[in-house]
């Protein structure tokens, strides 16, 4: 029997890692608080480039894990360096003793209601990319009308704000904000789609690709503005001000619903354990790494490591093959390598 | 638009307010335009609410307007604040209280300042000594009245003779509230409510029975501009912004304005009559204005007072309207007599918007 | 005076009002300045960003500057921090410390606001004084303020003013005790030294433009060319 | 010989008669109309023309070398040339035998039109005499001269390719019509001659098949019906002639006395332009050699079709062709009857309302006064090497020289000028006029062959000696104020289409070039050099239908197995550039590189 | 009617509800490229008019979305091309130019 190690996270990081810690032997713990594994990729509908079924991609890889201890809806209550590794107790009752710890607890989503002039929970009709991607993946949602003739989303919605406590990018959001546009055209066509951004951060595989096709192919408009203030009217349009920087004017639109792209911020769930575990928060607000060149998925601290939007905002490949290195890397640490 | 989501964001946005002991300062603009409103905020705190609301002759404007008109430095403007935050110490209090929203956004500027640059205090000190051979504490607590007003709103519910509410048909009036900028925009967390959905008026419409409309302009200025209304040149700008404003708020057919700062009530009511004059528009029913009121004035309709007490007449919007669906009483041919009742002629009348 | 970023950089409020802007608009979108003249308040930022002089100085003689209400809208809004207003508060008070403000329409207005505001502060100890406030030019004021005016003493006498009464009130009479501390914190604020420089550079500036004083500050006070407007 | 029938008349001509009326009309009246479409100034230089010997021996030389003999198809394909000369030429030798047959032997039927058409009808033979033999034998061999064309004709539809003219003009349905007719044409006319051979005489054609077809069909009953064939085929090519491409025929006879007098194209749709578009043999030269058909794309924006939707009057179709082509030039240069493609394009373009007028953006400039004023061009900003090249052999070679471009010298206009804003053009040339005589230089450099054609073309700059930098540069070499070494590396030399067919500047670019390094040529060079796919000249096409024209042109230029590409253009150095793998230099900067 | 001595201004908002895009429309038809440009600012960089007359078809092609008029921008404009030559995004610059000059009345 090998030793254990305790996974904190079930989103795509921490499944991927259980796959792979599995894989190598070790006897591995999955702690999830929700009652449902995937975490918030589990709530998107499809993933950039390849618009591939988030369904399919969650199915696959919790089916990867059927032989891994799995606990849901449950939380770390303490964690104690011990005997050369952690005593974990979990909030179920179960104690482990792990050789090795993956943080993998993700992100949060910005709370879109802090930008109290975007008036989301105020307003009818504004909802977040979130809210967006669960009403794709069939939830009701009524802040969508039934044939909205003008979509807008507001890029950086939390992201690169100081005085919303974040001054960095998102990394995704741009992407995430095109593919929506694109997604909500293909359904409305003759909806005229808003994006309003500040600079588009396209970086990834084939990315650039959709801001093309959005251009060419679906004629959404691209506005290069954060949006000021967003109000409702009379007859429930949301009336949306930015300034139009490419010609130097304010401009205003009347809108039939919004989309907030919220931003990652870091999970602040994990606080008490980042406290127990005497782990180092960035200045960012994330995980601590040993670096943040080639050592991103260290913690500085023996036997903890770090994989996914935890220690930053991460893309969903990104995430996963971070997963796998903190794997190798847990075999290397436990191997004494 | 969902209640709730304001309520929340109400709840974030809650200031400290003493319940007494308030140094009262005046406003210029505020004593010219709505002599009466000032008196009524110390008739209701002093006599009605029995409120501590002291004020000394000595205390001069802050020099706020003629700072934003940039026609005084910095350093001038903050000593002469610093003076009054000396007659305030002196007189043995540290609520410091303005009546006027610019004062308000200077004083919170001069302290916000001066905590960021304590250099910058040092020197004001030194000016103030050298100048007054003066010297102060800074304020505890510094509220703009409609902040005391907000606190007491209910109190004022309790002694209400009239309440927002249209006296024909039962529903509740429809506000629009109209928040001085300098209440909350500089510094959201020392307004109540914050900045992008202010509760210092909603708050005293929703107590006294009115219903607060929130139209798409709600939050922008009402033009004022300091040296866009000062300088005659440049009052086209003050005209366009409450003209844009108007005709926002206009579809929600408000039954009155409600504001806290000293030039707005001035602005929108006057560049009603300008509007009306000018192209023969007018945004209230029949031909009249949309009647435009500050706090005091509301606060003091709802407690029974006399329209003309209130200074109504000095409007140029006709208050009529408003005043007959909260059904208040009030003698039309007193609108213009003097304090003995002397005839003092009636102003002319406005060519395009209803008058009375 | 040769370095005009450092210079604005002694402001108190430039230094709370310049950070990095990252030009998104947010200040521009919401600006009552920006919807009704040609003005563009995040460029104001991105030219004192360059800290290049001679842009700088281009600023300071424009009526660019001048089209601010002060009114902090921005400040409200901006992601990074930062305050154009203020920006645009320390350009003026520059403008006006280098004598630029002559150049420009808007920025000769400072000679009738500087008499009429500190004119008023000095004299009466209030901004803005029915003595001094003349309906003529107010006529938006009203025909009801016309009324007021005519009858200032009767109906602020029926409105509880204590108009130019001892005591507290409604436009009392402020002592002259006060009015000369007031006197004095100009004398040593630099409060009469600006006006002193305001009245001086304008009068080059109304010699050079061959009017009287009288009509060079008229002209300030009222002419509006149409140069500021969007067509 | 004598008359066979009395009548001299058989109702089979009648056809013949009806047919050879009509096209007589109808060509005489598209004369008058092309005639009078000309301006009096085109219309006097015309007339006056025929009246000149010399012009006039020109036009009947040209008429005889080109449509009869059609010389410029020889050259370019003999095979081609040989069908299509076989078919002209035998035609009118049959049709000029004829007419001497009649003369010699029935001259009293000289009057009847269509007595030499028809003759071995109507004739019998007496006594067989060597004259007629040897004119029996003459029309037999120019019968078999003919077939021989039309059977390459009929092979050349059936295996397009061997005749390297790969693509044709699309034939519609009245140009099959017109097509087969006229393959019907002769071999009903030698099966008609063989049928009478045994009456009217023959020679090695038609005797040996009417002595077959004797054997087994009777003679005179199947006489007639090929007669009627013959002359209602006759009837059917000439009634379809114009309306099909064949109206290239009698078109051809009025361009070629009108070309002499002088005439140049001024509108595209009226007068010379009128005779231009209908000279059009529709022969598909122009398909190939157009660079914009690369993999059989943009085929129908070809001159043939220019000029077919010009007689149809497609306005949708006119506008899209004019607005496609990139003004190479190469469909001229290689026509077989000088049809000119970009011009006819440029005016077209030129007929659009423009409801935003031009307004030349640069007010008073100044030049400073040197000897020799350079400009560079617009283009050459792109591509700075060139003109940095430019100024420093300048300086080298110890030459007086400024900057136009510097100076306010903003465009040629000949962008403006293919857009065919021609006016908006002269605005340009007027203005840059003004900067340029006031300069007070006394050469103007160009090195942009772009600039080149338009300054050559367009401008009137007394005193000023337009140069452009290939001879400016070999010049200096000449006079010894620079000296160049040979560098090893071998360079294909790219003609640009401005400097080469644009303005006949061919060998210049290569001696100067060979002065400097090695060099090689493109598979199609000189005359036949590929476009680089960049030219302005086209309005529509965009980036990405250009990036397959480029790769062609550079797949001709790695034929030569070259180090690296030489050019005398910025455009096409810009962008030939863009895909090519070995480097792309301007000439300028290979000399700037390699001098002593 | 009395003499203010001021008056309202016009607002220089662009209301997206409000403007024309009829001529856009009739753009994109004619020159399909022109919808993918991304605001990068290589033409009027290479512009030579643009020293003169502010050119860049950058400007124009987002100044007649936003309801701008163009006009002196594209009167300025001498065809050369260099725009097309350096767009990243392979718009026919100068084809849009020319149609643009054309659906003005």
């Amino acid at each position: 029997m090998k030793e254990n190690v305790v996974i904190i996270g079930g989103g795509v990081a921490g499944l991927e890692a259980a796959k792979n810690l599995h894989r190598l032997g070790y006897q591995t713990f999955l702690v999830e608080k929700n009652k449902k594994l995937g975490g918030h990729v589990a709530i998107w509908h499809k993933l950039f480039p390849d618009m591939a079924s988030t369904k399919a991609i969650i199915k696959e890889m919790v089916d990867d894990i059927k032989d891994v201890t799995v606990f849901l809806d449950t939380q770390v209550k303490t964690i104690e360096s011990a005997y050369g590794g952690y005593q974990i107790a979990f909030s179920n009752g179960v104690n482990v003793h792990a050789k090795a710890v993956l943080v993998a607890s993700g992100f949060e989503l910005f709370e879109a209601a802090k930008k109290e002039e975007y008036g989301y929970g105020i307003y009818d009709h504004v909802i977040t990319n979130a809210d967006l991607e669960a009403w794709m993946n069939g939830n009701k949602d009524q802040r969508i009308p039934a044939a909205p003739k003008a979509i807008g989303f507001v890029h950086c919605v939390g992201s690169r704000d100081l005085k919303a406590g974040n001054s960095q990018c998102s990394k995704v959001c741009c992407m995430t904000a095109i593919k929506q546009a694109i997604e909500m055209k293909e359904r409305f066509p003759n909806a005229e789609v808003y994006c309003f951004y500040m600079d588009l951060r396209l970086f990834g595989k084939k990315y650039e690709d959709f801001y093309i096709n959005a251009q060419r192919d679906f004629g959404i408009h691209f506005v290069r503005g954060r949006v000021s203030e967003v109000s409702e009217t009379i007859d429930g349009h949301l009336q949306v001000k930015a300034e139009d920087t490419l010609i130097g004017r304010p401009l205003k639109v009347q809108l039939d619903m919004l989309v907030l792209m919220a931003g990652m911020v870091a999970n602040n769930q994990i606080k008490p354990i980042v406290e127990q575990a005497k782990l180092e928060i960035d200045s960012d607000g994330f995980l601590k790494s040993s670096d943040n060149i080639t050592h991103i998925i260290e913690s500085g601290r023996d036997g903890i490591f770090y994989a996914g939007a935890c220690t930053g905002t991460k893309t969903v490949p990104e995430t996963v093959a971070e997963a796998r290195a903190a794997a190798l890397a847990i075999h290397d640490y436990i191997s004494g390598l | 638009m969902i209640y709730e989501g304001k309520q929340k964001i109400w709840s974030d946005y809650q200031k400290e307010i003493p319940d007494d002991h308030w140094y009262y300062v005046r406003s210029c603009i505020r004593q010219n335009f709505f002599p009466a409103s000032e008196r009524m905020f110390t008739e209701i705190t002093q006599k009605v609410l029995g409120k501590d609301v002291y004020e000394t002759p000595y205390h001069t404007t802050c020099g706020g307007i003629a700072y934003h008109c940039d026609t005084i430095p910095q350093e001038t403007v903050m000593t002469i604040v610093a003076r009054q935050f000396a007659l305030m110490t002196e007189a043995g209090y540290e609520n410091y209280c303005p009546s006027c929203i610019t004062s308000f956004g200077n004083y919170a500027e001069t302290l916000e300042t001066w905590r960021e640059f304590p250099e910058l205090e040092a020197k004001i000190r030194e000016n103030l000594w050298k100048a007054c051979k003066r010297e102060f504490n800074k304020p505890k607590y510094l509220a703009h009245s409609s902040d005391l007003i907000y606190h007491w709103r209910e109190e004022i519910r309790k002694r209400a003779k009239h309440l927002l509410i249209n006296q024909e048909t039962g529903e509740p009036l429809r506000i629009v509230e109209h928040i001085g900028c300098h209440y909350s925009k500089m510094f959201p967390h020392k307004g109540v409510g914050g900045a992008e959905y202010p509760y210092v008026l909603a708050g005293m419409v929703e107590s006294w029975g009115g219903q607060v409309i929130d139209y798409p302009e709600r939050r922008h200025c009402c033009g004022y501009g300091f040296r866009q209304y000062h300088a005659k040149a440049n009052r086209g700008y003050s005209l366009s912004n409450t003209h844009k404003k108007f005709e926002s708020m206009e579809p929600y057919k408000p039954d009155a304005i409600i504001t806290n700062c000293p030039g707005c009530p001035y602005f929108l009511d006057r560049w009603q009559y300008v509007i009306a004059e000018q192209t023969g528009k007018t945004y209230g029913e029949n031909g009249y204005g949309i009647p435009v009121f500050t706090y005091e004035e509301i606060a003091g309709l709802v407690l029974g007072y006399d329209p003309w007490d209130l200074g109504l007449q000095l409007h140029q919007v006709a208050v009529e309207p408003l005043l007959k669906k909260m059904g208040v009483e009030y003698d039309p041919k007193a609108k213009y007599l003097g304090l003995n009742k002397e005839d003092l002629m009636r102003p002319e009348m406005p060519n395009s918007i209803k008058c009375c | 005076m040769t370095n005009y970023f450092d210079e604005l950089m002694k402001d108190y409020r430039f230094r709370e009002g310049f950070h990095t802007c990252i030009n998104c608009g947010t200040c521009t979108a919401i600006c009552p300045a920006a919807e009704f003249y040609c003005y563009d308040p995040r460029k104001i930022v991105t030219t004192v960003e360059t800290r290049d002089d001679e842009k700088i100085e281009a600023l300071l003689k424009s009526d660019t500057i001048w089209y601010c209400g002060e009114c902090m809208s921005c400040v409200t809004r901006c992601p990074r921090k930062n305050g154009p207003g203020l920006v645009i508060m320390a350009l003026r008070d520059l403008s006006i410390r280098t004598g630029f403000f002559t150049e420009s329409e808007k920025g000769r207005q400072i000679l009738p606001l500087t008499h009429a505001l500190t004119g008023n502060i000095l004299n009466y100890g209030y901004c803005v004084y029915p003595e001094t406030f003349k309906w003529d030019d107010h006529k938006e004021s009203g025909p009801v303020f016309k009324w007021h005016l005519e009858h200032i003493e009767q109906t602020m006498k029926r409105l509880g003013a204590n108009y130019k009464g001892k005591g507290p009130g409604v436009l009392r009479k402020i002592p002259q005790e006060s009015l000369d501390e007031i006197k004095a914190i100009f004398d040593v604020t630099g409060g009469t030294e600006r006006i002193k420089q305001v009245e001086a550079a304008s009068k080059k500036k109304a010699k050079e433009m061959g009017l009287t004083d009288e009509e060079y500050e008229r002209r300030a006070f009222e002419y509006c060319s149409d140069k500021h407007f969007n067509k | 010989m004598i008359d066979r029938i009395p009548s001299g008349f058989h109702p089979f001509v009648i056809p013949f008669l009806v047919g050879m009326a009509f096209v007589l009309l109808y060509c005489f009246g598209a004369m008058i109309r092309v005639l009078y479409e000309l301006s009096w100034q085109d219309r006097k230089k015309f007339f006056l023309s025929l009246l000149n010997p010399k012009i006039l021996l020109k036009d009947i030389k040209d008429i005889f070398l080109n449509c009869l003999i059609h010389v410029p198809l020889w050259k370019r394909n003999k095979l081609f040339g040989y069908m299509h000369s076989s078919i002209a030429f035998g035609w009118f030798m049959i049709i000029l035998l004829g007419h001497i047959e009649v003369l010699l032997f029935v001259p009293g039927r000289i009057n009847l039109f269509y007595y030499p058409i028809f003759f071995n009808y109507f004739v019998a033979e007496d006594d067989v005499t060597l004259r007629g033999s040897l004119l029996f034998f003459l029309m037999d061999f120019f019968l078999l001269l003919i077939m021989s064309g039309i059977a390459i004709a009929i092979f050349r539809r059936i295996k397009n390719h061997v005749f390297g003219v790969k693509r044709m003009a699309r034939p519609t349905f009245l140009n099959l019509v017109g097509l087969y007719s006229l393959w019907a044409i002769f071999p009903l006319r030698w099966l008609a001659e063989s049928f009478t051979a045994h009456i009217s005489g023959g020679s090695f054609m038609t005797i040996p098949a009417n002595w077959l077809f004797r054997q087994f069909l009777g003679n005179e009953l199947n006489m007639l019906p090929t007669w009627w064939a013959y002359s209602i085929a006759l009837c059917v090519f000439m009634c379809v002639l114009p309306f099909t491409r064949y109206m290239h025929i009698p078109a051809e006879m009025l361009l070629i006395p009108m070309r002499n007098a002088g005439l140049k194209v001024r509108s595209s749709r009226k007068g010379f332009a009128r005779v231009e578009f209908f000279s059009c043999p529709n022969c598909g030269v122009c398909i190939d050699a157009c660079p914009m058909t690369v993999d059989n794309g943009n085929v129908k924006d070809c001159t043939v079709y220019l000029t077919r939707q010009l007689r149809r009057n497609n306005e949708e179709r006119i506008q899209e062709i004019s607005d496609k082509c990139l003004l190479c030039g190469k469909c001229e240069a290689l026509c077989q009857v000088g049809v000119e493609g970009p011009g006819l394009r440029i005016l077209e373009r030129a007929r659009r309302d423009y409801t935003v007028p031009f307004l030349y953006p640069a007010g008073d400039k100044k030049v400073e006064s040197r000897k020799v004023l350079y400009f560079a061009g617009c283009m050459t900003h792109l591509t700075p090497a060139i003109g940095r090249s430019v100024e420093a052999i300048m300086k080298k070679a110890g030459i007086d020289f400024t900057w136009l471009d510097e100076q306010g010298g903003l465009c040629c206009g000949r962008p403006m000028f293919t857009a065919g804003r021609i006016a908006e053009a002269k605005a340009i040339v007027a203005n840059m006029e003004k900067l340029i005589l006031e300069s007070g230089c006394d050469t103007l450099l160009v090195s942009c062959p772009i600039c080149y054609k338009m300054f050559r073309e367009q401008y009137n700059l007394p005193g000023v000696e337009i140069v452009n930098y290939i001879p400016f540069i070999n010049n200096l070499i000449n006079t010894g104020r620079i000296k160049v070494e040979k560098s090893d590396i071998c360079y294909v030399y790219h003609d640009p289409c401005e400097l080469g067919r644009g303005c006949g500047m061919y060998e210049e670019p290569r001696k100067l070039l060979g002065r400097s390094a090695g060099i090689a040529e493109a598979g199609h060079n000189r005359e036949e050099s590929i476009c680089c796919g960049g030219s302005l000249g086209s309005l529509s096409l965009d980036f990405s239908q250009r990036e397959n024209m480029t790769k062609a042109a550079l797949n001709d230029l790695y034929t030569s197995n070259a180090d690296a590409i030489a050019t005398a253009c910025p455009l096409c150095q810009a962008t030939f550039a863009r895909y090519a793998d070995r480097p792309v230099k301007d000439i300028a900067e290979i000399v700037n590189n390699q001098i002593l | 009617m009395i003499d203010f001595g001021f008056t309202l201004s016009k607002s220089s908002t662009v209301d997206l509800n409000k403007i024309d895009h009829s001529r856009y429309d009739q753009l994109v038809k004619l020159v399909p490229t022109a919808r993918m440009c991304m605001n990068c600012g290589s033409c009027g960089a290479t512009c030579t008019v643009s020293e003169y007359k502010g050119m860049s078809v950058r400007k124009v092609l987002y100044g007649i979305q936003r309801g701008e008029d163009v006009k002196a921008m594209l009167s300025s404009c001498m065809l050369c091309g260099k725009c097309t030559m350096v767009c990243p995004r392979g718009i026919n610059t100068r084809n849009l130019i020319l149609n643009l000059c054309k659906l003005y009345d």
